[in-house]
């Protein structure tokens, strides 16, 4: 009886070992990607609704300012999703019987409210407040991206902590004159950095990164 | 004026020469190596401090080095980690105690540091003796097979030594008391 | 390494060998591998069977936990931590003796550990991974304990806490478990390359030859590796020493009087290797009936290891005597108090056991006689048992159930889910133990051979 | 393979099965051995709950926008991403979870959420900004005003209204509690005749062809039993009815009714009259058993003017501001630990005290009867300092006192010149003042002779809750009678009626009542009836033949009667808005005194029974009261002051009693009237109780009060009789070799445990206090002796600097009597679960705040009792942030101790190194997933924590932030005074201050400048941001010396 193993074993039980390395830093880096992914963060994905609302057309087309349907987003910590009512103001006049919009005439007809589907969804245990963010001159489209580019609305940004902590540890590189805030064409001024400093200055811009100031 | 010649040249790895007990392995690994062969090992069932020196001609070792290297390296990553994760990147105001806290830091780098030294160690050896290396030439002779984990002492003087040469060094080998010479095949 | 030196030391009163005499380097070999070989009595797959019985109580135990929550188990709130990290603690403690007679006894040059390391290494393994469960299982959410307490970057962009002892024992647990892993396994390499060249069947040779990695014996090979192991131990004796120091910093960094104490260190090591050796002799004294290796394991061994029992129980209960003593004269009330709870306190039962087992239970190893009796030994090694789960008892309930605020006081009362538990990882353990008996050399056979006469050899002259 | 079902609470029958109302369902408890069930299961047995009706009102509720906006995520559903044990599927995604994916990350997919926007839209409606509405809650008629917290039509929180007198803004236990009650999943849903559902129409139908035969012979036949009515609106109501039906009856029952004092008082001056107290003029206080502080009308006021004369700052002055408060009680109350002196007295003795008392101030015509030396004494003493505070002296008799007794009291009062200052009479409140049990009696009488032909019981529940003597159920069963029985459950009393009618709860109704000085307080509904229901005033509308007017048109009559004009409109809504009718108190009168009364009521007392050997006391219960806030979880689980009992009560005895009679604590034990009825329950050895006297709480054993309530505890109604209903003179005990376990949040069943951990208490300086002469001589006692000349706060750190906004808290120990109202508070602010008798048994109660209770003295005979509320300390050097692995817990700017749910994984560390032990852990699924009901109830600013997560007080965060934000909006600082922890804000002594430490106009930092302020434990350094104000007592010389 000759050897137990044949002379290849040799250089398979050291090949083995390198693809055992390989492997692993293969899975690791495949987990990262995937937690930062739109799979898992749900970034970039478009969600069906009962109606298909452009936010394009409404906003960079027509040009209604994003307070006018979501009203309470300057004093609460919900910006509010628009009652049915908002949306008869206009299409009571105008696409009065266009097809898609007929399940929100249905609703105005029998009180029924619509049920969309949530896009920029949080944790329940993160507590958000919009009317803070927008005081302090944190734009719309800094995290719900541009929305007057979405025909069909999307997450605009991954809203995970990391993400969110980035901000809040410093904040001016993010801000706006509190009047830009809900201004989609925002142009920034050259000398962008400097007057951001002032910005924060004037609307008491500080670093939050207390755990309390987001869960309870 | 050794010139090495290839394995091939003889078309066996070398010849294997077997002993009764470790003392008379010990002493013909001196003969060889005083007749100046070096491409040569010694197989015994139990580690023979003396032998290793003869076989390794006196070197030292080099797993320690690679130990002490792995240690530094587990401390300086655990420490880093340390100071990274609490006072760089994320600083949480915890207990009030400060975001430096290095004297809570000491345990965590200890670990860090014998972790990676004792893995340098152990990696650093292998690595050294070229394992894993289930293949082996010796393996080829049955007497080597059966006895040298138990109670076999055996010299193999290997073909690519400068010295070597196949009737010659058999005779060598048999007149330092060797109970049985084998080829080895390759 | 060359033991000629033994004759010239002056002959001790009492000095059996630790190895019979009569044996060769084929003897041995041929011996204790004929114990994986040869074929299993009835018995052992009987014990093997009760202890996988035992195994499977614990999994039922784990499952129903992870459905169900904490609440199985009898913590409540003062006592936030009972049986799972008393066993924790125990088994832990059990752990040490496998590494400090494989490094330390190593480093100290005592021949008798050969016979035995081997065995306490598999040991220290099995224990501590029945260890590790308990700080896994008993967080209220494993399922993300399991990875948050480790520093890995996430989205979150957080990690973990650095300043808390759990950490510590994180990183502490796990690189004892890998280090002792990692020295187990290069101890077995040799013993494997034996077993790959002794067995007959081809499967079995494929296997071993696997784990051998192509083991040789070289001179060269012995060569590195001697000193990979020497380094291993050195590295592993401070380890040993700072692991259960860090168990022990679980309680002594605490506010909870009867935690915050400065010796808990030196009191946990001792009470660790204390424990150690006592469970090696449970499980050695009936083993070397069962397979006939009183020749290997000698009376010099049992007689060695009654004599560090007797010492390490001394320091703890040196421990216990500090505490007592610093609690009085430290003036601090809630000291006091803690003591005299432990002592007269609801829990007293316990902690009298606890007297009973650490302390008086070993004073009769004073005597030669009883070091010299096997029944004797297995006896105290088995007081010695119960006495350090006691201990741990006593230190982590017991001292909660009645600290700062009497208005907080309560009663701990272990459920039977927490007996489940505990007596599951008692039979993974021994699951384990048969299953390395079984298939792995439970002693190290080349070091065994070192020892033999075959192995003396002189020193060459050089030329 | 988990226990999904938490029941939400508990039941005390472990594994038992309850029948309530016409659903029948099976209960397990929640212990170590849960329910297996799938969801399927799950969802079969949610709707045998409810039955149809239940499940067709929630899909109507289910349509409107409040209900849409439950759905959103305004209403937080998990604390962890995973809802534990849910499914065998999510376990095992869950533990792919932790392999794969969660690898790397803690995000993990969550399921797609919806959005339900309103249809139409509300101006001032703004999502998830709470709204608060002015209300008001009778209790047994008596109003007290409140302000609702309402999150998208969901009442959440009740708080007391700051304008409302009967309030100034707190509320007692049961108050907040009530809105638990809206919820409740076990009131009656449907209108039911005979047990089978029936509607409103086929009962009027009844009703009609029953009041035309009724109309011919002026109604002879028709009754109307209610509860003391003090509503302009009902009263109107029943006047037109009796008015309509000349020969109607109209009868009152209600056991807390406090008719004794109606009657001595009657009997004084010769016609019904109302009593109110104003502490704030009081110097010297006597209570004669009576609790007023925490129970009957008016107490939450009465506990803010009595501890207002107890906040002591400065030496200088202490004793003009300080009152003294002399307190003579059989079993320790509430009010008994707030007092000077409290002396253990047994009923039977009241009344010789009494008349001694009176004889020593002067009362004419009173002789001093003999006396045991010590109550001599002290009675004297105590009569010396009254009559030395002539006009600032008060006498406040229990309602358990006889009549007789009550009438004494009045002169003595008079004696003391009281009426007009400490003490106001006025016209009664309540409209027609009735005895309450003779008016029972007397239509039971004509039940039994036949004379009753259609009955309304409207919000009374006599079958259960009425002398045992008078068997109502059998009167009522034996009755012909058309029997409507009106109530929020389908109860006991319902059982022996033909009709149920549904009620509607008082956060769904319209109506007003008179609070305890006659204001009258509006009730206005926070949301729309969750069954159908009715109101009592639209009941007897319905005799009335109105039965399609609603509350809101009835209480409009009322009002438009009052005030008319074509103002009325804005009137109206002024009224709705205050919540109250501005200065509609009762003026203060002195009615004129009938001389002979005096010599009547000492007859009366002589004539009294003496004690024997053992008197049993029957009081009600310091937490469901009568037994009718029975079903009310958060109520059960309340440890009730002093004994700390959950879910059940006992036989209480002194230790020494207990002793005597040869009984343990915990020992079964049967009680045995002289005309043998008797009572069966545990014995529960409490200090503090007088000797010779075993105090049974009622409210327990209720068989039809929902599942919460159904079969725990016994009633003390079997032992009631007419001649004695608050106890018997003289009873027999015997145990009957069984015991039982209790669950108790403190002293742990035995009266070792007692006297060691007070020993301890006493020993450590845990609660610091002094006499009056000593805080004179050193204020600083509260940290004499302690660690002097040590700085205590001594580190090597640097220590974090906290600008801006720093929140502390300052509790004053001379302010608390331990009522238990910020327990309860902090439950329902902060979605905080009930967990069962089995677990609070086992010490696993989530109570954030806990009021610890310590004996001084020896505990058989204590020489006073005191309560320490503990919340978190919000330590700067927290020991639990330390030790916490995954930085769970960790200091915010502001130096909040922040608990992170979500981050947590719950190895207890925390809790085990916490010196307070104020860490909660979710040992099991605590919180109901699934009643729909209580996720109404929750509050969605705070995160509902789900099983393995640690919970503590924050503070109320979310009360912080809600205040915060805002104003840092507006560029500006929060006010002091702006936020008001749940606590703070319910405590009716107002013994807690929160705010801005580092605002030196703060309350709070005046507070911690008191010298009486010290923290508690300073010596472990862990700088605690709550603190506390040292006890200062003020005890007559003549009797301390």
């Amino acid at each position: 009886m000759a050897q137990i193993f044949p002379r290849s074993a040799n250089a398979l039980a050291r090949a083995s070992v390198f693809v055992a390395l390989f492997l692993a830093a293969a899975g690791g880096y495949a987990l990262w990607t995937l937690a930062h992914s739109g799979y898992v963060t749900r970034e970039g994905i478009i969600l069906q609704q009962p109606v298909p609302f452009s936010h394009d057309h409404h906003v960079a087309q027509i040009g209604i300012d994003c307070r006018y349907c979501h009203t309470s987003v300057e004093r609460a910590a919900s910006a509010g999703i628009p009652p049915t009512q908002t949306c008869m103001n206009c299409h009571n006049q105008i696409w009065t019987n266009a097809a898609v919009l007929e399940p929100v005439r249905a609703s105005w007809r029998d009180g029924k409210p619509l049920t969309w589907n949530r896009v920029n969804d949080l944790p329940d245990f993160v507590y958000f407040n919009h009317s803070i963010h927008v005081a302090k001159g944190v734009a719309c489209t800094t995290c719900h991206g541009r929305i007057d580019k979405m025909p069909l609305m999307y997450q605009g940004a991954p809203l995970t902590m990391k993400w969110c902590l980035d901000c809040h540890r410093d904040p001016v590189p993010n801000l706006r004159p509190r009047e830009e805030v809900t201004n989609v064409l925002w142009q920034p001024p050259a000398d962008l950095a400097a007057r951001q400093k002032e910005w924060a200055l004037a609307n008491h811009v500080q670093s939050k990164v207390s755990c309390s100031n987001c869960h309870r | 004026m050794t010139t090495a010649t290839s394995p091939t040249t003889f078309g066996i790895h070398g010849l294997m020469a077997e002993y009764s007990t470790a003392q008379q392995l010990l002493d013909a690994a001196g003969q060889a190596h005083r007749a100046g062969f070096r491409a040569m090992d010694a197989y015994t069932p139990f580690p023979v401090e003396a032998l290793s020196e003869v076989i390794c001609d006196h070197h030292k070792s080099k797993v320690p080095l690679i130990c002490l290297t792995g240690g530094v390296v587990g401390a300086l990553a655990g420490w880093g980690l340390q100071i990274w994760t609490s006072a760089v990147d994320y600083p949480m105001n915890i207990g009030g105690k400060p975001y430096n806290s290095w004297p809570a830091f000491i345990p965590v780098l200890f670990e860090c540091t014998v972790l990676f030294a004792a893995f340098a160690a152990a990696i650093g050896m292998f690595m050294l003796n070229g394992l894993p290396q289930p293949y082996h030439p010796v393996f080829n002779v049955a007497r080597f097979r059966e006895k040298a984990s138990r109670d076999g002492y055996f010299l193999c003087i290997e073909a690519q030594d400068g010295k070597f040469d196949r009737s010659g060094t058999r005779d060598f080998l048999l007149q330092t008391g060797a109970v049985e010479v084998n080829d080895v095949e390759l | 390494m060359s033991v000629a030196e033994s004759p010239r030391l002056p002959a001790p009163l009492y000095d059996p060998p630790v190895i019979a005499p009569g044996h060769s380097s084929a003897s041995v070999g041929d011996k204790i591998s004929s114990v994986v070989f040869g074929k299993m009595p009835l018995w052992f797959y009987v014990a093997m069977a009760i202890s996988f019985g035992g195994a499977m109580m614990l999994l039922t135990a784990l499952t129903k936990l992870v459905f169900t929550g904490i609440g199985i188990w009898g913590n409540n709130n003062p006592v936030g931590w009972g049986f799972d990290i008393i066993n924790f603690v125990w088994w832990i403690g059990i752990g040490h003796a496998g590494t400090l007679i494989s490094a330390i006894l190593l480093l100290l040059r005592q021949e008798w550990r050969t016979s035995i390391n081997r065995f306490a290494e598999a040991m220290t393994l099995f224990a501590v991974a029945c260890a590790l469960l308990f700080p896994l299982f008993h967080t209220g959410r494993p399922w993300l304990a399991v990875y948050w307490l480790l520093p890995y970057p996430n989205t979150m962009a957080i990690w973990p806490n650095f300043r808390s002892p759990l950490i510590w024992d994180v990183f502490a647990v796990s690189t004892y478990g890998s280090v002792s892993l990692v020295f187990w396994f290069i101890g077995l390499v040799p013993d494997l390359a034996t077993f790959r060249d002794r067995t007959k069947k081809l499967w079995q040779k494929k296997i071993y030859g696997a784990l051998a990695m192509g083991w040789r014996g070289s001179a060269r090979h012995w060569h590195n590796y001697e000193s990979a192991y020497l380094l291993l131990a050195g590295l592993s004796t401070p380890l040993v020493l700072s692991v259960h120091s860090v168990v022990s910093f679980d309680f002594a960094s605490g506010q909870v009087p009867g935690w915050h104490a400065t010796i808990f260190p030196p009191y946990f090591v001792a009470g660790a290797v204390f424990a150690g050796f006592a469970m090696v002799l449970t499980l050695m004294i009936p083993l070397r009936k069962a397979f006939g290796l009183e020749d290997f394991i000698t009376m010099k061994h049992m007689d060695n290891m009654g004599k560090v029992m007797l010492v390490t129980g001394l320091i703890v209960g040196y421990g216990y005597i500090v505490e007592i003593f610093t609690a009085w004269y430290s003036g601090n009330i809630y000291e006091w108090y803690m003591i005299r709870n432990r002592i007269f306190g609801p829990y007293k039962i316990i902690w009298m056991s606890l007297i009973l087992c650490n302390v008086l239970a070993i004073q009769p190893l004073w005597f030669r006689k009883a070091r010299k009796s096997i029944a004797a030994l297995w006896i105290i090694s088995m007081f010695v048992n119960f006495g350090m789960w006691f201990e741990r008892f006593v230190i982590i309930p017991t001292s909660l159930h009645r600290d700062f605020l009497p208005g907080s006081w309560g009663m701990y009362y272990p459920t039977r889910w927490d007996f489940a538990t505990f007596f599951g990882t008692i039979g993974l353990f021994m699951a384990l133990m048969f299953l390395f008996v079984r298939v792995f050399p439970a002693i190290a056979m080349f070091e065994m051979k070192g020892l033999t006469p075959d192995a003396k050899v002189k020193e060459p002259a050089h030329g | 393979m988990t226990d999904l079902l938490m029941p939400h609470p508990a039941p005390a029958t472990p594994g038992g099965s309850t029948t309530t109302g016409d659903c029948h369902v099976e209960w397990k408890k929640p212990s170590a051995a849960p329910v297996s069930v799938n969801l399927a299961a799950a969802r079969e047995r949610l709707q045998s709950r409810g039955g149809a009706t239940y499940w067709r009102s929630l899909e109507e509720l289910a349509e409107t926008p409040e209900f849409g906006e439950l759905l959103d995520r305004e209403f937080p559903r998990f604390a962890s991403e995973w809802p534990d044990g849910v499914s065998r599927r999510n376990f095992l995604q869950l533990a792919a979870a932790s392999l794969g994916l969660a690898g790397l990350t803690a995000c993990t997919r969550q399921p797609i959420e919806k959005i339900v926007p309103y249809v139409r839209q509300a101006e001032e409606f703004l999502p998830g900004k709470p709204i608060l509405f002015a209300t008001s809650m009778a209790l047994s008629g008596v109003a007290t005003g409140l302000l609702i917290e309402s999150h998208n039509g969901r009442p959440t929180k009740v708080e007391g209204n700051p304008e409302h007198p009967a309030s100034l803004g707190a509320t007692d236990a049961v108050t907040q509690a009530s809105v638990l009650g809206l919820y409740d999943p076990d009131r009656s849903q449907a209108i039911s005749q005979l047990g089978k559902a029936a509607t409103w129409t086929t009962l009027n139908q009844q009703l009609t062809s029953a009041l035309t035969a009724q109309s011919a012979f002026g109604g002879a036949g028709l009754r109307l039993l209610t509860g003391p009515v003090t509503s302009p609106t009902e009263a109107r109501l029943i006047a037109a009815l009796l008015e309509s039906y000349p020969q109607a009856r109209w009868h009152r029952w209600d056991p807390l009714a406090r008719d004794g004092a109606t009657k001595g008082l009657t009997e004084a001056f010769g016609a019904p009259v109302g009593m109110r107290f104003d502490l704030a003029k009081a110097d010297v206080v006597l209570a004669l058993e009576s609790d007023f502080l925490t129970a009957g009308p008016g107490s939450v006021r009465y506990a803010r003017d009595f501890a207002d004369r107890r906040k002591v700052g400065h030496p200088e002055g202490a004793a003009a501001t300080m009152n003294r408060l002399y307190v003579a009680e059989s079993s320790p109350t509430a009010t008994g630990t707030v007092a000077d002196h409290r002396f253990r007295i047994r009923p039977s003795q009241l009344g010789g005290i009494v008349q001694a008392l009176a004889a020593a101030v002067g009362v004419a015509g009173v002789a001093a009867p003999p006396l045991d030396t010590a109550s001599a004494k002290w009675v004297a003493a105590t009569a010396r300092d009254l009559a030395a505070h002539r006009g600032a002296a008060l006498v406040v008799a229990g309602e358990t006192l006889p009549a007789a007794a009550h009438t004494l009291v009045a002169a003595i009062n008079e004696a003391l010149g009281a009426s007009g200052g400490t003490l106001l009479y006025s016209a009664p409140i309540e409209a027609d003042p009735v005895d309450n049990l003779t008016s029972l009696v007397a239509l039971l009488d004509e039940m039994k002779a036949g004379k009753v032909d259609l009955l309304l019981v409207s919000g009374v529940n006599p079958v259960y809750d009425a002398p045992a003597d008078l068997e109502v159920a059998a009167v009522f069963q034996g009755s012909s009678a058309l029997r409507i029985h009106h109530g929020l459950h389908d109860d006991e009393t319902a059982a022996y009626c033909q009709w149920h009618v549904p009620a509607t709860h008082y956060l769904e109704s319209w109506g007003d009542a008179r609070a305890y000085d006659g204001t009258v307080s509006l009730v206005q509904p926070l949301i729309e009836p969750l069954y159908g229901g009715k109101t009592t005033g639209e009941m007897v509308g319905a005799l009335l033949g109105r039965p399609t007017d609603d509350a809101y048109t009835l209480l409009r009559e009322t009002w438009e009667g009052q005030m008319g004009g074509e103002t009325f409109e804005s009137a109206f809504r002024k009224l709705l808005h205050d919540g109250m009718v501005p200065a509609s108190a009762l003026a203060p009168s002195q009615p004129a005194w009938v001389g002979a009364s005096v010599s009547a009521a000492v007859q009366a007392l002589a004539g009294e029974p003496a004690g024997g050997e053992l008197e049993l006391a029957l009081r009600p219960d310091p937490s469901v009261l009568d037994g009718r806030f029975a079903n009310n979880g958060w109520l059960q689980e309340l440890p009730k002051p002093i004994t700390k009992l959950t879910w059940e009560n006992a036989i209480l005895l002194s230790p020494r009693t207990a002793e005597k009679l040869g009984v343990k604590g915990n020992d079964v034990a049967e009680l045995t009237s002289p005309d043998g009825r008797k009572l069966t329950g545990p014995v529960w050895l409490l200090p503090g109780q007088a000797d010779g006297v075993a105090t049974v709480h009622l409210g327990y054993g209720r068989t039809r009060a929902g599942k919460v309530a159904n079969g725990i505890g016994f009633s003390a109604y079997a032992a009631q009789t007419l001649a004695s209903r608050y106890g018997l003179p003289s009873v027999t005990l015997a145990a009957t070799g069984d015991s039982a376990e209790l669950a108790t949040t403190q002293g742990h069943q035995s009266i070792d445990w007692m006297r060691e951990e007070s020993e301890q208490a006493t020993e450590r300086a845990i609660v610091r206090q002094a006499t009056l002469s000593e805080f004179e001589q050193d204020p600083h006692f509260a940290h004499a002796g302690a660690h002097e000349g040590i700085d205590v706060n001594a580190s090597f750190n640097p220590g974090f600097e906290y600008k801006g906004y720093s929140w502390g808290m300052v509790i004053d120990l001379n302010a608390c009597n331990g009522c238990n109202a910020c327990v309860v508070a902090c439950q329902s602010e902060n979605n905080i679960p009930v967990v069962g008798k089995e677990q609070v048994a086992r010490g696993r109660e989530m109570h954030w705040i806990r009021v610890d209770r310590y004996y001084q003295g020896d505990v058989d005979e204590p020489s006073a009792i005191v309560s320490q509320p503990i919340v978190c300390m919000q330590c700067e050097q927290a020991p639990c942030e330390v030790v916490c692995p995954v930085a769970a817990t960790v200091h915010s700017t502001e130096g909040l101790n922040d608990m992170v749910y979500n981050r947590c994984v719950g190895t207890r560390y925390c809790a085990n190194n916490c010196p307070y032990k104020v860490r909660r852990f979710n040992f099991l699924l605590y919180q109901d997933w699934e009643t729909e009901q209580f996720k109404l109830q929750r509050n969605p600013d705070v995160t509902v924590r789900s099983r393995g997560v640690m919970e503590k007080c924050t503070y109320c965060v979310q009360r912080i932030n809600r205040a915060r934000i805002p104003a840092d909006r507006d560029q500006r600082q929060v006010a002091d005074g702006e936020i008001q922890t749940a606590c703070q804000q319910a405590c009716p002594p107002q013994a807690i201050s929160f705010g801005n430490i580092n605002d030196p106009a703060a309350k709070v930092v005046a507070d911690k400048k008191n010298p009486r302020n010290y923290s508690l434990l300073e010596e472990l350094g862990t700088r605690p941001r709550t603190t506390y104000l040292a006890m200062v007592k003020n005890p007559n010389p003549e009797l301390s010396a």
